[in-house]
């Protein structure tokens, strides 16, 4: 069901059409899922537990193959042009950046080395300039900056692969779960970064949060995903306001019972 | 007439060969299967024996015991042969005594000969290969006498294996003679470099060195002894007889580095005695091996089972092979090896050795005489 | 005698070091356990043997062809054996290798036979005399290179954007795909580095004996050598080296050839109880 | 699968449903009989069929029987307990070791001590070597207390070398230099002197163990070690005491391979250090990765394929050779060379193409033939 | 205050460093019998470092433990285990070469006796237990309400999915006191809502004492009878909640006070 509304009308940024993917041989996790995600837009992607939103995100960066999935049908377009069968390199090369769910982080490395890392398609003179926007960014990467990445908290760590994806200055990043495991200072203020971050550097997001209230925030445009398939999308506020939203994602209803009981 | 059971057939007999032909061992005993195969297919090409070609069956046992017992049974009843050669790992050897008296299949030419099988005399197992002892012996007789040496001081090279040790023994045996000394000097078969044996040389102060081991122990030992200024004559163990030592470790210290063999390099032999084996090797593209001594030794044992089996009759039978070699059978010198003997108390078979050298000049093998020059060092 | 052993340890050491250093590139970058180190070693071996003796090459041309054929090599293997098991857990990717060394062996005895070739180049083989210790030149040689690859390749992990990618890779396949690495192409590059430092090991060993698989056994060295330096550290695998060397000499020349591996893989053991990240290597970074 | 779905039904959460534990019982129940009765058959009937070289008295060429002997089978029949015990050590237990072959030096140097040297009888030396490889395993096991991983590895790699070392000494100080020589094996008045009988005094021991590795990882203790395996700190939150239980599993399955390695020894009557090389316990490694590491059938079927493999290349190089032609020349020149090859290259592709094995993929493959059954 | 009149874990003067830092820096506080008691904090405050060290994961540089009347400061983790005490993991803990209704196996461990040799000869003592185990644990996965994913793979299940069946692990073992670490981290709000009944339910009918980090303040606030609020190692607040998320020093570290925290309060009751 689409509501009212589509996000703007040329050449989107990326764009998603009626995309398939299975893994194994049966296991269907998306089906013919359309989306969109105009310029230094911001886009939300909500749903359940196992509804494929990880699934989307792996498949328009690429990742898919590592994970034994497969591109059933439809195709994925950066800048009207396909990147369905590009390896996940060369994707992210072409401004695709991706935070994946669960941090990883090169946990031997130290904090500056993996942002380095992940900075390392940009020439070396503006790698510079762009660490320390980064560092403006998260202060507690500064303060850490020699300290392996795998002695960090999880929260730190999260900060910490969204540093490195930001470090190459990408087009769009595609954010998993980004509030998972933080506290909700830092999710507050990550989340205003997250502004910024659009504002200062023109990048689009597609962000998928389990935390619906939250990205319904920040977003522009939604959408809903139920096992694999779309079942809501629209502008945000049309999103946050609709009948189905409430009762399943925004658990009004679900929290009073169990306030209650 | 058939015997299939036997691996006798109306137009073929099946011969068992079994080799390390990918392991350890390879280096030596592969072209040694190379030889008995390539002498073989000359015999089969003339006619074979008594209007029946020679079917070798080679097993690669890779110097493994259990590979070895599977092969043996293989050729008892799996796929049955009249008889069997080579049977190169002495340890495997030992073990497979009970089933050789089991199960009754001839080994006619041993590549290595363990002590299990001839002490007692085993009616089923005849060596083709020369002993560690006469090896000593000749080695030791040869060099004390050339180098007119009264009490000679020895130094024994050997891998800390079971062969190395009882190689040892034999030269300890074959010093004591003449009443001097013997000194072992154990070197490891995977070794990049023989320092502290040459060192240990160094100390003994030898007379002459022996030397036992694979091509590579050779080498390592001779490059390490030129390095130090060790220069005393050496001699090695028969199986070493390939060129490549030579060629690897150059003129200067190769001219004093000897081995003793039963067997004799093409090279180092007479044009006419080595001219069958030439040509086949050529054509079995064997070229590079005709002057190894393992290739000539397994053309040299295929030989004496062609022959034993002509003289087994138009009816062979592994009982009947048995009885033809237990009972005084003899193959004269050949030219490519010494004259070979078999009694009912003795299958030693090939008893009389002699040294080859190299030369560098002619890149041929030489020999130093005779083989009955060099009976005398041996009983 | 015991500066002689030292100093003859010392160099061989170094050459057991090359093939370890080899082996810790390819560990490092890609978290390969190799076992055919051994075996890429006899590749090397009979290279200069096909470069020198059967094409009769020029020693520095020879030098040159072997190092890119020993690349390709690197590269091949990594394309079609390791590539396919990426993610694998340790024992499959282990085995991988073995299979490989099987495969190689196999196909070397085809191409030039069981039998041992003799290599001769144009490395100096002659003898250096300083007082009462007397070294071989080649050895000395063997020993001069693997210290230079020792300096090359620290400075190259260290301070260069390749060698931070390839620790990056080494340490998450995942992440750094996502970095946009392109991770196929960093770990042939290792394979390839891999592979010349056990070649080069292979041509020294292989001038030293001959050309021959047996070799295979002396590069199993290289692994106590790689674990006592610290199987990540660059120096670590030099030094390993080195000290297996000089243990190889020591417990040969005073006690017996025989007790030889004893004498290795005790400390080996030791090391591995009291500190197994090596001498020089890094703790695993782990957390609950 | 089952997803989330917004509109579940709640579940019931205040009440306990006491109700009867669906515990699964396998419907086909006297189909399984069945199977096993005639795998039973089959095995009895199969070294009479490998004796006589025919089955009810058709006879079999050489080929058909794809080149396999019994002493081969027997010696396979051994492997399978290496074979075994390696794959519950490393597959099972996640202790991966590359010093298998010193456990069957173990059980070889103990069944020497007390057959040959003491002249004990054979089922007490072979009682001895499970001792003795019980007794190796916990001494063997001691650094997984310190060293995971690739570390491990190399421990084990270690003590391979320690314990060959061993082995040398002993069997030069109190045998020859030609290796030991054991007494022939009997069972009371019942000699073990053919290839017959062994087979069917190896049988009943290998299946006994077999099952006794399964059984065991279907219980208490044996379920823990899977849990170690797969996450060591989530097993000792629930209680397991990881060190022991790792102990315990060293013990357990070289204390089998031990007993192997005392049958193997009396099976070929002499053994010499050499046996108990780095290939023996490679091999190990290889025929659990063959036959799909962490099941006991992965152990079983991964020893016969890597044994009796090789020989029936061989069997069939020799066909192939005889047949001539450019290629057949190459076989017939390099037939070791070339069988090691496509055997290598079977390893690697079985590696790439099926990294569960050949268990793994039969058992992928019953999935898809019958979604819902295990195999 | 509740949690200390009947204690069943009391933590005393703990410190833990790792090279420089000091994860936790001297933190006392004790948790009540048949309560639960959140731990809260910034990320990296030390959360999970507390587990590790109550539970033997970690040794602490200092300070003691005690639970249920024993002193188990220095015990590893199968003994804490043991004494009655289970645990979740930040990052899911789950056996992926395990079904599930074997995961589940893994978590009676504790309550039986019976060891490898008497599993591999079909011993009784071990045919007993393991039929007592298959019981509670199909009675367990009917109570979490994934019965028919007993023979599932947990490599197959949702990230939620997989969290419950850590949880009905930890019941297996029929704990006195369970510590879960984000439990509900990634999961859907109706998915929320049945872990936070769950953890009612096993608490009020067999009082076992629950220990709990968790960001989700709405969660926190709803099920918690007292809050310990850690911050850079510290304890900085502990009391009941309603007091906790009035302390100023907690709205500054942690919860924030202006746009950041309202949206994340929104939900709250
Ligand atoms: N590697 C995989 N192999 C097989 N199935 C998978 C794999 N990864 C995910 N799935 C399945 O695909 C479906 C979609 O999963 P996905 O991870 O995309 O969901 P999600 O919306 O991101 O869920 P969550 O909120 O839990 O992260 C699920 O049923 C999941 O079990
Ligand atoms: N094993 C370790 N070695 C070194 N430092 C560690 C280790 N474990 C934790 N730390 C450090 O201790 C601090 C506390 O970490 P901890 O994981 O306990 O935080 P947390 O409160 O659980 O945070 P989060 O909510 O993000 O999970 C962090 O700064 C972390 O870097
Ligand atoms: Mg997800
Ligand atoms: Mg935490």
């Amino acid at each position: 069901m689409a509501l009212n509304g589509t996000p703007a009308a040329d050449t989107p940024l990326l764009e998603v059409r009626t995309l398939s993917v299975a893994y194994g041989r049966k296991a269907v996790a998306l089906n013919a899922v359309n989306l969109t995600v105009p310029k230094a837009g911001v886009v939300a992607l909500l749903g359940a537990n196992g509804a494929g939103k990880t699934t989307l995100i792996r498949t328009v960066s690429g990742l898919i193959r590592l994970h034994n999935g497969a591109i059933t049908g439809g195709e994925v377009l950066l800048e009207g042009k396909s990147i369905a069968g590009l390896s996940a390199d060369r994707i992210v090369r072409l401004g695709m950046g991706q935070v994946p769910e669960g941090r990883l982080v090169f946990k031997n490395l130290t904090v500056e080395e993996n942002l380095q890392v992940g900075g390392a398609i940009l020439p070396r003179a503006t790698l510079a300039e762009r660490l320390d926007a980064v560092y403006d960014l998260f202060p507690r990467l500064a303060e850490r900056k020699d300290q392996a990445a795998g002695l960090m908290s999880g929260g730190e760590q999260q900060m910490l692969a969204l540093g490195r994806a930001l470090a190459a200055s990408p087009r769009v990043l595609l954010i998993d779960e980004l509030s998972l495991g933080l506290a909700p200072l830092i999710v507050g203020a990550i989340y205003q970064q997250l502004k910024k971050i659009r504002e200062h550097f023109g990048t689009a997001l597609l962000i998928v949060e389990q935390n619906a209230r939250l990205a319904l925030g920040i977003c522009d445009y939604a959408y809903v995903l139920e096992r694999g398939e779309i079942v809501l999308a629209g502008p945000a506020e049309l999103v946050a306001a609709s009948e189905r939203m409430h009762e399943s994602y925004l658990g009004a209803r679900a929290e009073r019972q169990a306030a209650a009981g | 007439f058939e015997s299939p059971q036997d691996g006798v057939y109306e137009d073929r007999i099946d011969w068992g060969v079994t080799g390390d032909m990918s392991g350890p061992a390879a280096g030596s005993q592969h072209p040694w299967v190379k030889g008995f195969q390539s002498r073989m297919h000359l015999v089969n090409e003339k006619g074979g024996i008594n209007g029946r070609q020679i079917n070798v069956l080679a097993e690669d046992t890779r110097y493994d015991a259990p590979s070895e017992r599977i092969a043996y049974e293989k050729f008892a009843s799996q796929t049955p042969v009249l008889g069997m050669s080579g049977m190169g790992n002495s340890s495997a050897q030992t073990a497979l005594v009970p089933m050789i008296n089991r199960l009754k299949v001839p080994v006619v030419g041993t590549y290595t000969t363990a002590k299990a099988s001839v002490e007692p005399t085993n009616p089923l197992i005849y060596g083709g290969f020369c002993g560690f002892k006469q090896m000593a012996q000749v080695g030791v007789g040869h060099f004390a006498n050339s180098l007119k040496l009264d009490k000679p001081k020895v130094a024994t090279v050997h891998l800390d294996v079971a062969s190395g040790v009882e190689f040892n023994g034999y030269m300890d045996e074959a010093v004591k003679k003449l009443g001097g000394t013997n000194v072992s000097i154990p070197i490891k078969v995977v070794a990049a470099d023989a320092t502290p044996q040459v060192l240990a040389l160094l100390d003994a102060k030898p007379d002459f060195v022996a030397i036992h081991g694979v091509a590579t122990t050779s080498l390592l030992v001779l490059k390490a002894m030129q390095q130090y200024g060790v220069d005393v004559p050496s001699f090695a163990i028969t199986y070493l007889g390939t060129p490549s030592v030579y060629q690897s470790v150059g003129e200067a210290a190769g001219k004093n580095y000897h081995f003793v063999s039963c067997f004799t390099p093409a090279s180092a032999a007479s044009p006419e005695a080595a001219a069958d084996l030439i040509a086949q090797a050529e054509k079995d593209g064997h070229g590079a091996l005709q002057d190894d001594i393992n290739f000539v030794a397994g053309w040299v044992v295929a030989g004496l089972v062609a022959e034993a089996i002509t003289e087994a009759g138009e009816e062979p039978t592994r009982e009947k092979l048995v009885e033809i070699l237990n009972d005084g059978f003899e193959l004269p010198a050949s030219g490519l090896s010494s004259k070979l003997v078999y009694t009912s108390k003795d299958h030693e078979g090939l008893k009389v050795l002699q040294p080859i050298g190299y030369d560098y000049a002619t890149k041929k093998f030489k020999s130093f005489g005779d083989y009955a020059d060099f009976e005398q060092y041996v009983n | 005698m015991l500066v002689q052993f030292l100093l003859t340890g010392l160099a061989l050491g170094s050459i057991y070091g090359l093939v370890a250093l080899g082996f810790a590139v390819i560990y490092k970058a890609e978290r390969v356990f190799n076992f055919a180190q051994g075996i890429l070693m006899v590749c090397g071996a009979y290279l200069a043997y096909t470069a020198t003796t059967q094409l009769g090459l020029p020693f520095p041309v020879a030098v040159i062809v072997i190092i890119a054929a020993a690349a390709l090599l690197g590269i091949v293997i990594q394309f079609l054996f390791i590539r396919p098991l990426s993610g694998q857990p340790l024992l499959p990717v282990i085995m991988i290798t073995i299979a490989l060394s099987i495969i190689l062996k196999a196909l070397i005895e085809i191409l030039y036979g069981v039998q041992p070739k003799p290599l001769a180049t144009s490395l100096p083989t002659g003898v250096l005399i300083l007082g009462d210790v007397r070294l071989s030149q080649l050895n000395l040689t063997a020993a001069v290179v693997s210290w230079v690859c020792m300096g090359v390749f620290f400075a190259f992990f260290r301070f260069t954007k390749a060698g931070l990618l390839m620790r990056a890779t080494a340490d998450s396949h995942e992440a750094a795909i996502l970095s946009g690495v392109n991770v196929n192409r960093i770990n042939a590059g290792a394979w390839a580095i891999g592979t010349i430092l056990a070649v080069i090991g292979g041509v020294f060993l292989g001038q030293i004996q001959l050309a021959s698989t047996e070799l295979e056994h002396i590069g199993l060295l290289a692994l106590p050598a790689v674990v006592i330096g610290g199987l990540q550290s660059i120096p670590g695998a030099i030094v390993g080296g080195i000290l297996v060397g000089v243990i190889e000499q020591l417990a040969s020349g005073y006690i017996s050839p025989k007790a030889r591996d004893v004498f290795i893989y005790i400390p080996l053991l030791i090391m591995l109880l009291v500190r197994p990240w090596g001498l020089f290597g890094n703790r695993e970074l782990g957390r609950v | 699968m089952t997803s989330v779905s917004t509109s579940r039904t709640a579940m019931p959460i205040d009440e306990f449903a006491p109700s009867a534990p669906a515990r699964q019982k396998a419907a086909a129940r006297p189909l399984r009989w069945l199977w096993l009765a005639v795998a039973a058959a089959v095995l009895v009937y199969l070294p009479f069929v490998l004796h006589d070289r025919a089955i009810l008295g058709y006879r079999l060429s050489n080929i058909q029987l794809l080149n396999v002997g019994l002493a081969q089978l027997n010696l396979t029949l051994i492997a399978v307990l290496g074979a075994v015990s390696l794959n519950y050590l490393t597959g099972c237990a996640g202790l991966v070791s590359i010093g298998h072959a010193a456990f069957f030096a173990v059980g070889a140097m103990a069944a020497a001590a007390t057959g040959a040297q003491l002249g004990l009888p054979f089922l007490v030396s072979l009682v001895a070597a499970l001792i003795a490889g019980a007794a190796a395993g916990v001494l063997a096991g001691l650094p997984s207390l310190r060293v995971r991983g690739l570390y491990f590895v190399l421990s084990t790699m270690a003590l391979h070398f320690i314990v060959v070392f061993a082995f040398s000494e002993y069997q030069y100080a109190a045998f020859d230099v030609f290796g030991i020589s054991y007494p022939q094996p009997a069972i009371g008045p019942f000699a073990l002197d053919s290839a017959l009988k062994w087979y069917f005094f190896l049988l009943p021991i290998v299946v006994l163990c077999c099952l006794a590795c399964n059984y065991s990882l279907k219980h208490r203790e044996g379920r823990a070690l899977l849990a170690v395996r797969d996450n060591e700190q989530a097993a000792s939150s629930s209680g397991i005491d990881v060190r022991v239980l790792r102990l315990k599993a060293f013990a357990f399955s070289s204390a089998i391979a031990s007993l192997a390695g005392a049958l193997q020894a009396y099976y070929l009557t002499t053994v010499s250090t050499e046996l108990y090389s780095l290939n023996l316990a490679i091999s190990f490694i290889a025929m659990i990765i063959i036959g799909g590491m962490g099941s006991i059938a992965g152990g079983v079927v991964g020893a016969l394929v890597w044994l009796l493999l090789p020989s029936v290349l061989t069997g069939f190089a020799g066909e192939l050779g005889a047949a001539g032609g450019g290629l057949a020349k190459i076989f017939v020149e390099h037939r070791p060379q070339v069988v090691n090859l496509i055997f290598g290259s079977l390893v690697a592709v079985l590696l790439i193409f099926a990294p569960g094995g050949i268990v793994g993929a039969a058992r992928k493959l019953t999935k898809l033939v019958r979604p819902g059954a295990e195999a | 205050m509740a949690a200390t009149d009947n204690p069943i874990l009391r933590v005393d003067g703990l410190q833990m460093r790792f090279g420089g830092l000091t994860a936790l820096d001297n933190v006392s506080f004790t948790a009540g019998e048949g309560e639960v008691t959140a731990v809260i904090g910034p990320n990296g405050a030390g959360k999970t470092t507390l587990f590790n060290c109550i539970t033997g994961m970690y040794r602490a540089s200092a300070g003691r433990v005690s639970f249920a009347g024993q002193d188990i400061s220095g015990f590893a983790p199968h003994r804490v285990a043991r004494a009655g005490m289970a645990r979740t993991f930040q990052n899911l803990a789950l056996f992926p070469g395990l079904n599930v209704r074997d995961n589940l196996l893994v978590g009676a461990y504790r309550h039986g006796a019976s060891g490898l040799i008497e599993g591999a000869v079909l011993g009784p003592r071990a045919r007993r237990e393991q039929a007592a185990a298959e019981d509670r644990a199909a009675e367990i996965l009917e109570f979490l309400g994934i019965p028919e994913l007993a023979e599932a793979m947990p490599g197959e299940l949702p990230y939620g999915r997989q969290k419950q069946v850590e949880f009905g692990r930890v019941l297996m073992q029929d704990a006195r006191m369970i510590l879960l670490d984000e439990p509900m981290a990634g999961m859907s709000r109706p998915e929320k809502t049945l872990m936070v009944a769950l953890i009612r339910n096993v608490r009020h009918r067999y009082g076992v004492s629950f220990l709990v980090v968790e960001h989700d303040m709405p969660v926190i606030m709803d099920i918690s009878d007292h809050i310990v609020v850690l911050d850079f190692g510290r304890k900085i607040a502990d009391g009941p909640p309603a007091k906790v998320q009035q302390d100023p020093a907690v709205i500054a570290a942690y919860l924030g006070s202006e746009e950041a925290g309202q949206a994340v309060f929104a939900g709250a009751a």
